[in-house]
């Protein structure tokens, strides 16, 4: 891979900050997820690695999809939540 | 160097603007009152056990379960950083929309994004630029939410008492 | 090997574990685990640019949790 | 850069909170900071609404789990 040209090496390492400090949230959220046993707080964990897939769509220019995406994403949450609910009651 | 001071002195002065904007808007629409939806009412209620003020944890609450004033100051910053005035409007039709779907009516987020826009423009004709006031007012939330939720929920508590006199 | 390449595939192959072998082993728990290798898969199609197979597989994994719930809810009215 | 560090802190207090309801303010300077960072990256008038999207689905999401856990589950109309 031919090294980038000196005039872009600023932009390049902000995104390099950019892109590691999103994929840290994409793998703590994962992580958490999992760890967690409470179903609510794996639902609050799952929102942070939304949070932290969702820039990595709108970096594309996929700006449609994004729309898409955030609004579907929370509806598959309120679902589980009709069964979270009725399961702790 | 002096630039990057210059930066953070920008972002800074807009923190504080964005700050008083939205804290004096949700307190003149009574967020503090009440929790809106149950929610809001059990956040408050959970955060006044730990040690804090009862009325700042419902605003606290509130903020969390409805885009209110600032979610509206942040989308109007965002509207006119890509597209100027009109951006700000869209983003206040766009908080109104979203203040429906959560049961809201919806007044306090859309009069705050309406007045954040024409304040950030005013801002940005002195000299500030719209993204300032992105950072801005994602630090002036973390200084409500983030740090210390004892201590900004009694300092909202103590607004509230001032604002009812 | 782009960023989302490489977590999507990390996030598929541990979602994927964690939903064959959940911590207490409920339905909920593997459902809610299911959501994280669907997100993988979801990172894996915009690696390759794929803007029409993430609507459709965005619109149908809240379709699938959607039946899922349903299953779920049938089978504690039984029980 | 600012928002994705606010992002990453904003993470890491959710995770470090032990009390369910008193993680919810923590995420939503979380979806604060990441809308503000669409914003950010793409200046484009479509990415208004993918932030405003976002937010309002991510409030929605909150709001439907506190209320949920508190247990005014109002899901039967």
């Amino acid at each position: 891979m031919p090294s980038p040209a000196p005039l872009q090496e600023d932009w390049i390492a902000v995104n390099e900050v950019l892109v590691l400090a999103f994929a840290i949230l994409v793998i703590l959220g994962a992580l958490l997820t999992i760890r967690e046993s409470d179903p609510f707080r794996k639902l609050i964990s799952l929102g942070i690695m939304i949070g932290g897939v969702m820039p990595f769509i709108v970096d594309r220019g996929l700006l449609d999809v994004a729309i898409a995406i955030a609004l579907i994403a929370p509806l598959s949450t309120l679902f589980t939540l009709m069964v979270c609910g009725r399961g702790e009651s | 160097m002096d630039g990057t001071l210059l930066i953070l002195l920008q972002i800074l002065v807009a923190a504080a603007v964005c700050w008083i904007n939205f804290v004096a808007i949700d307190l003149f629409f009574k967020l503090p009152e009440k929790g809106g939806v149950v929610g809001a009412a059990a956040i408050g209620k959970r955060i006044e056990e730990k040690g804090g003020g009862l009325h700042g944890g419902f605003m606290m609450g509130n903020i969390v379960s409805s885009p209110d004033a600032s979610a509206g100051t942040l989308l109007a910053s965002c509207g006119v950083f890509i597209a100027g005035i009109p951006g700000g409007l869209l983003a206040a039709l766009l908080v109104y929309i979203g203040n429906r779907i959560c049961h809201d009516p919806g007044y306090a987020g859309t009069t705050g994004c309406i007045t954040a826009t024409f304040i950030v423009y005013g801002f940005t004709l002195i000299g500030f630029s719209a993204a300032a006031f992105i950072a801005g007012m994602v630090i002036a939330i973390l200084t409500i939410q983030g740090i210390s939720h004892v201590h900004a929920s009694r300092l909202l508590s103590r607004l509230w008492k001032v604002r009812r006199g | 090997m782009n960023p989302e390449f490489l977590l999507g595939s990390v996030l598929l192959l541990v979602g994927t574990i964690a939903a064959a072998f959940p911590r207490p082993r409920t339905y909920l728990n593997r459902l809610i685990n299911l959501e994280i290798s669907a997100w993988g898969l979801l990172l894996l199609m915009l690696s390759y640019n794929e803007a029409l197979a993430l609507l459709t597989f965005g619109g149908v994994s809240a379709l699938t949790v959607y039946i899922f719930v349903r299953v779920l809810q049938k089978k504690e009215a039984a029980v | 850069m600012g928002c994705a560090i606010v992002a990453v802190y904003a993470a890491l207090r959710v995770a470090l909170e032990s009390d369910t309801l008193r993680k919810l303010p923590f995420l939503n300077v979380l979806s604060f900071a990441v809308a503000g960072s669409i914003a950010l990256i793409i200046p484009h008038p479509l990415s208004i609404v993918a932030a405003a999207a976002y937010f309002v689905g991510s409030t929605l999401e909150s709001n439907a789990i506190a209320s949920t856990f508190a247990g005014g589950l109002d899901r039967r109309e």
